[in-house]
């Protein structure tokens, strides 16, 4: 019966609300019928003692949200460019996707089970942690780096804390720094998306083509500018790996040399990078759903776009030779994952409009930043969680203006 | 073009349960359970004796002080126990227990008038001894309203004809089919405050009630209806007075500061009653609706007539009840048997099935921030929710838990299903104590 | 323009709590409210500024002519010690509550090692007075702003389920470790 | 010369700080008693706040200021003693307290009316409808008790009543605060009869809610003045001197709201039914005896009336030597 089950459900004192002392309370004579319990549930099982009534503080209906459904939306609504860097990438962005977010899931059962903690595995958080974490990650990571970052993910920056809601950084970009650090060099090892080999071999992002030669002659190609020529090549070296536009634009500047891929290329997401920043308009696309279904609110994504967009527009009219425009800059990168999917996290960001738009602007700076003048080719993850860090401080000083303190004369006075 | 605050939530209405149903008479009770404590202030003092006989009407408990009404029979008989009963609030309070004598017999009432020919004190001193009370729950007695300090002025009334909670259509009936009744208890009720302007605020999902008002409005000068969009709590009175004047009753303040008074519907029909015959409150109409009972209807019960006669009059339960809410489901509290009586604020009868209702556990928040968009008064209620858990109150201070007006938007709109609303209701209570306690300290200090 | 650049660096890039990680005592014990974090600031402020101006006057005033530069670390720790002393009676006097919140960590300031590392750092960069004096401001800035967003981090976090095993010191770490990644963000600008 | 130009320089630097020191101190000493600080060494650092100050170091200035020595049970009777010995005053003895839960029904005994739902914490559940448990005085039973007692000295029955464990209990009074039904009382430690009943509603109410409830009979304060009291409807033992622990005044109780911890501990006498079932043996023991004893003393006293009426036989119609309710000593 559906009042039993909310009886073992009830939330439990210690020892006290134990299902015994709940029964016997059932046939007090206060809730018995008129008649004698006895005699009630001596007719029919229908018309046996009615059960207790549940009393709780009002409100009494609830909107129906809930925390899993939220997540598995936000999970549902970065399938398809999981989906998309699966077809440019291959089997390896798949095994990506599928160690991260499947070992970020075992990870919280496993943690879960020994703290006895109430974070659930099923409200999603886990996975939609472990698939963040995967669609920052360069195509070709390994299971080992997968599942530390995983690990990182979900207990260090989590598990910690107490689990969901409760966490002071990002998970995912907590995890995707700290392999950054960890592991330099698989972390910047980009492979070049099958696509853009077979369409397009000569323009190899900016890349001067002659290591590719250098490469194939090694390997008995004498020339390997051709696309078969470079599909043949493909087959016998594990990968081959190009830099991410961003980092040729950070190298082209200092050498003056390298060209750089076509607008339309970021958009479909024809260029090196990870998994989750290659395709633009399908990142898009799932963020569209979730403003639109109300599940993010517009303030930290246009602020931190706006931010990106304001510096580097300033750098760029003040020296187009050395900066790059501003859509470049929109377009590469982090910055649309990480504006719609990452820095809107419930969890580390502030929940006050006033406090989102500094947020956000204060995201996009710092990105831009450090694109332009840190040592990072990408600034995004290092952005968010230093905003994160401020997210307290920030919330603490936007607070709303509550109700009741517009002034009001009367009539007669004014 | 509709009016309305910023804030709030959209619930499901579910009005359509019980809007068709008109309103009916409930036959008196055999045992009527009167209780001395009705309304906000002090109870009333018992003016009766055990097996006493009493008169419909007659005076049950005399008023205890000025923020205080007194308590009439709801049916003619004998008074056979002065004592402490059920409560809908949960506690054992003083109640007056008369057994009917199936005469249902009014007492003798003042005579039949005109409002019109009144004084404004004389309708006040009416609708005080009436024992007329605030009927849209708070109970707070309405003449003390109707006595502004004299350095303020009431330029504007409004009638509250909201009915914002979700289920509840008492007002809605009572609109439609009694509309010259609310209406002239509402203009009584501005001659009392001597304000200009009478404005009446009806949500836009009632078409009929507003056409009956708007007809029955006609002509009379000053008076106008306002449509209002549908949205919880837009009958709260702080945000009807935003939605339709776009006035903000000063933090800690009543409306009369910022020269409103709001009356509700139930009240002006009750005033009408008081002023124009002389009878005092002793029924309403309460909604008995939900998925929990097998046909919702609108009735006119007494009051001290058991919750348990309203759900049978209602068809009874349908399938097992799950929960019995006094009032509407955002705001109404839960009561722990159908045997307790109902009191003059009860506006309706709601039962909930056990698939109904809202999972018993909750989870961290998440900080969404849905709690901070819904609230009309613009708190906090996330980080407010989150100190209260933890009981931190120093850290409460700055974010006003004392503001809150309890709606539960915050509450309805948590994905994690905490239960906000009974965090600042504890935490008030903390407040209240600490401010006590100090009080204390200060006077110990003092002597 | 060179200025502006080492302040940035002090503050931002060469962060003395998470790049450099001098004075993690009083980072760790008075930042569980952002207004006791922010009195510490001020008090470290206080007395890296006038230590670091005092000291670098001895070494190059006294120290160095003489050629006895080998009693830095003695020296040193003898100004810091009663500019300390100095700050705390200070305290005492003028904000007794704050006194009673820092507690036994204003006295340490004079072990925070903070204060001595931009001291020697002065030194052994060779800073001019002006540098230094502008070092030591933005040095203590950046320990400041570190202090402050581990205090708000903290006072979060007390409302957080932290399991048993983490609470107090453990969290407070793991916090630090990340915002420590995070800042490292910084590294190679300027 | 390379040896003393050193020693002359750090001198030098040494002298000019504590010169500066020395004149700084002058304008901004505070005045600061030693005692403190020795009181804080003694007190237990608990920080409790049973001695209704905030924490040792507030309890450490007051002291300095004069106030009651003997207010740190935490401490005990030593601590006490050391205080004294700093203040320079006498000391006081500290008669060591226990916290007691004056509630014995638990869910089988005083059953609970509905099904609550929502946060597991007695202040919350208190505030829908005035708590799910039908007495609206007794033990709700979700823990607030527990929660606050850093020593585990409070424990639950089966059927969801807290009580104290008095040999964990360090009497820091924190559960006293926690409970919003202000059940919890220090007492004693050395008494051994308690009221465990806090209701406050007419005896009628009380038995329809709990059967273990004070039915505010007075039959205890009958056999004890000065040791019972019942005041609005509820019955208390008196812990001030002059009170004595009265077995007997607790082997009357009706519903059996007196514990007396020479017969049961008090785990048994919550938990266990047969308990209850010899205390009724026991008072129906006392009853024929009392009775037997009444009837020997009536016999004796007609005996003696005879006696003296045979003695003065005209001495016209006696008055009744002894009153016939007046019961038994103690």
């Amino acid at each position: 019966m559906a009042a039993e089950d909310k009886e073992t459900s009830k939330n439990a004192g210690p020892g006290a609300a134990s299902d015994a002392g709940k029964r016997t309370a059932t046939d007090s004579p206060v809730e018995a019928t008129a008649d004698s319990p006895e005699e009630a549930t001596a007719d029919s099982p229908e018309e046996a003692a009615p059960q207790m009534l549940t009393v709780a503080s009002s409100p009494h209906v609830r909107s129906g949200e809930s925390t899993s459904r939220i997540m598995w939306t936000v999970f549902a609504c970065l399938l398809p460019a999981a989906g998309w860097s699966v077809y440019l990438f291959g089997m390896k962005a798949a095994i990506v996707l599928a160690t991260c977010t499947g070992g970020a899931v075992v990870i919280e059962s496993l943690v879960q089970y020994f703290t006895r903690g109430r974070t659930s595995v099923q409200d999603g958080s886990a996975a939609l942690t472990g698939l963040l974490l995967a669609l920052t990650l360069p195509p070709g990571a390994s299971v080992v780096i997968c599942l530390v970052g995983a690990f990182v993910g979900v207990v260090v920056a989590k598990a910690v804390f107490g689990g969901l809601g409760h966490n002071p950084f990002n998970p995912a970009l907590t995890a995707r720094v700290f392999l950054l650090i960890a592991f330099p060099g698989p972390m910047t090892r980009w492979p070049i998306p099958l696509q853009a080999l077979a369409d397009k071999p000569q323009k190899l992002y900016g890349q001067s083509t002659s290591w590719l030669d250098a490469a194939g002659r090694s390997l008995d190609f004498a020339n390997a500018k051709t696309g078969a020529a470079l599909h043949s090549l493909a087959a016998k070296v594990d990968v081959i790996t190009a830099a991410t536009p961003l980092a040729v634009a950070k190298e082209h500047w200092k050498r003056g040399t390298g060209e750089l891929t076509t607008y339309s290329d970021y958009f479909v997401g024809s260029m090196p990078g990870s998994l989750g920043e290659v395709s633009v308009i399908l990142l898009l696309l799932g963020a569209a759903v979730l403003l639109i279904r109300g599940y993010i609110s517009w303030h930290i994504p246009v602020s931190f776009l706006l931010g990106v967009i304001v510096m580097a527009g300033l750098t760029h009219l003040a020296n187009p030779t050395r900066y790059m425009d501003p859509i470049f800059h929109l377009l590469t990168g982090g910055v649309i994952i990480g504006a719609f999917f990452m820095a809107t996290d419930y969890v580390t960001s502030p929940t006050y409009p006033l406090g989102m738009v500094i947020f956000g602007l204060g995201c996009g700076l710092l990105t831009m930043i450090i694109r332009l003048w840190g040592g990072f080719p990408e600034g995004v993850s290092f952005a968010i969680l230093i905003m994160n860090a401020c997210t307290p401080i920030i919330e603490r000083y936007t607070r709303p203006t509550r109700y009741g303190l517009k002034p009001w004369a009367e009539p007669e006075a004014s | 073009m509709s009016v309305s605050f910023k804030g709030g939530i959209h619930p499901d209405y579910e009005k359509e349960l019980s809007s068709g149903a008109a309103i009916e008479d409930l036959p008196p009770p055999e045992r009527a359970v009167v209780h001395l404590s009705q309304h906000i202030g002090a109870p009333a003092k018992a003016a009766v004796k055990k097996k006493q006989q009493v008169q419909k009407g007659e005076v049950l408990g005399e008023a205890a002080g000025f923020v205080s009404v007194p308590v009439h029979a709801p049916i003619s008989g004998k008074v056979v126990e002065i004592a402490l009963h059920l409560h809908p609030f949960g506690s054992l309070q003083e109640a007056v227990v008369i057994e009917s004598d199936g005469e249902d017999q009014w007492c003798e009432l003042p005579p039949e008038t005109r409002p019109e020919s009144l004084s404004a004190d004389e309708i006040k001193d009416r609708i005080r001894d009436a024992g007329i009370v605030g009927l849209g729950g708070a109970a707070f007695p309405t003449h003390v309203k109707l006595s502004p300090p004299p350095d303020k002025t009431i330029d504007t009334i409004l009638l509250n004809a909201a009915e914002c909670e979700p289920y509840l259509t008492a007002d809605d009936r009572l609109m439609q089919e009694e509309p010259e009744r609310v209406l002239s208890g509402f203009l009584a009720l501005r001659k009392v405050l001597g304000a200009k302007d009478a404005v009446i605020g009806i949500e836009e999902n009632k078409p009929e009630a507003m056409g009956a008002m708007e007809k029955a409005v006609g002509k009379v000068d000053g008076v106008r209806v306002a449509r209002l969009h549908v949205k919880y709590p837009q009958g709260g009175e702080k945000q009807l007075i935003d939605a339709i004047l776009g006035r903000e009753v000063p933090t800690g303040g009543l409306p009369m500061d910022c020269g409103v008074v709001v009356q509700n519907v139930a009240t002006c029909a009750a005033v009408d009653d008081a002023v124009r015959f002389g009878r005092p409150l002793i029924s309403r109409v309460t909604t008995v609706t939900g998925q929990g009972v097998a046909s919702p209807v609108n009735l006119r019960g007494r009051v001290g007539t058991p919750v348990q006669a309203f759900i049978d009059a209602a068809g009874g339960f349908r399938g097992n009840p799950g929960r019995v809410v006094l009032g509407g489901p955002m705001m109404g509290g839960a009561i722990h048997t159908t045997d307790t009586p109902v009191i003059k604020s009860t506006g309706g009868v709601l039962v909930l099935t056990p698939e109904e209702l809202p999972p018993a556990e909750f989870d961290a928040c998440i900080r969404c921030g849905r709690c901070v968009r819904a609230c009309p008064i613009h708190l906090c209620p996330n980080e407010m929710g989150n100190y209260c858990e933890v009981e931190m109150w120093d850290q409460l201070e700055g974010l006003n838990v004392g503001d809150c007006i309890e709606c539960g938007c915050c509450a309805f709109s948590c994905p994690a299903n905490r239960p906000l609303v009974q965090f600042f209701r504890y935490a008030k209570l903390w407040i209240r104590q600490q401010a006590a306690l100090a009080k204390a300290a200060q006077s110990q200090d003092d002597n | 323009m060179e200025l502006l650049i080492l302040a940035i660096n002090a503050i931002l890039v060469g962060n003395l709590l998470l790049a450099k990680f001098l004075g993690i005592c009083p980072f760790l014990g008075v930042s569980k409210k952002i207004s006791t974090a922010l009195g510490m600031a001020m008090a470290v402020t206080f007395v890296m500024v006038l230590a670091s101006t005092v000291t670098w006057i001895i070494q190059v005033g006294v120290l160095n002519p003489l050629g006895i530069g080998y009693l830095q670390t003695i020296a040193f720790i003898l100004v810091i010690a009663s500019l300390v002393q100095l700050t705390e009676m200070a305290i005492q006097k003028f904000s007794p509550s704050l006194y009673e919140a820092l507690g036994i960590f204003l006295p340490l300031i004079t072990t925070n090692c903070a204060i001595l590392g931009v001291a020697v750092m002065n030194i052994d960069e060779g800073r001019g007075f002006v540098t230094m004096l502008v070092y030591s401001f933005a040095a203590s800035l950046g320990f400041g702003l570190a202090l402050l967003l581990f205090a708000g981090l903290r006072e979060r976090l007390e409302t957080a389920a932290i399991p048993e095993a983490f609470r107090g010191a453990a969290s407070a770490l793991v916090v630090a470790g990340i915002l420590s990644l995070a800042f490292m963000g910084f590294s190679g600008l300027v | 010369m390379s040896l003393i130009l050193p020693i002359l320089v750090l001198s030098g630097i040494g002298a000019v700080m504590g010169a500066g020191l020395a004149v700084a101190a002058k304008f901004l000493s505070v005045e600061e008693d030693p005692r403190v600080e020795a009181l804080m060494e003694i007190l237990p650092s608990a920080n409790c706040g049973a001695c209704g100050y905030p924490g040792c170091s507030g309890y450490a200035k007051e002291l300095v200021a004069g106030v009651d020595i003997g207010l740190c049970s935490p401490g005990g009777s030593d601590t006490v003693a050391k205080i004294a010995d700093i203040l320079g005053v006498e000391a006081v003895a500290l008669v060591p307290k226990v916290a007691l839960v004056r509630c014995a029904g638990g869910r089988n005994l005083a059953p609970d009316r509905s099904i609550y739902v929502g946060p597991s914490s007695c202040k919350a559940a208190v505030l829908v409808g005035a708590g799910p448990k039908e007495c609206r005085w007794g033990c709700v039973g979700l823990g607030d008790c527990a929660e606050v007692c850093e020593d585990d000295a409070v424990d639950f029955t089966e059927d969801g009543l807290a009580f104290v464990r008095a040999d964990l209990c360090i009497a820091c009074a924190r559960c006293v605060k926690a409970c919003p039904r202000d059940l919890i009382q220090m007492v004693p430690a050395d008494r051994k009869v308690h009221v465990l009943c806090s209701s406050q509603d007419p005896g009628k109410n009380t038995k329809a809610v709990c059967q273990v409830g004070c039915i505010a009979c007075k039959l205890c304060a009958r056999r004890d003045k000065a040791s019972f009291v019942v005041e609005n409807n509820s019955a208390s033992v008196l812990y001030e001197e002059g009170s004595k622990d009265t077995p007997v005044a607790a082997l009357v109780c009706t519903p059996g709201a007196i514990w007396d911890a020479n017969e049961d501990d008090l785990v048994s006498w919550l938990t266990d039914p047969a308990r209850r079932e010899a205390l009724k043996e026991r008072q129906a023991e006392l009853k024929a005896r009392e009775r037997a004893e009444r009837a020997a003393k009536k016999k004796a006293a007609a005996a003696a009336k005879k006696a003296k009426a045979d003695k003065a036989d005209e001495s016209g119609p006696a008055e009744p030597a002894e009153p016939g309710t007046q019961k038994g000593g103690q």
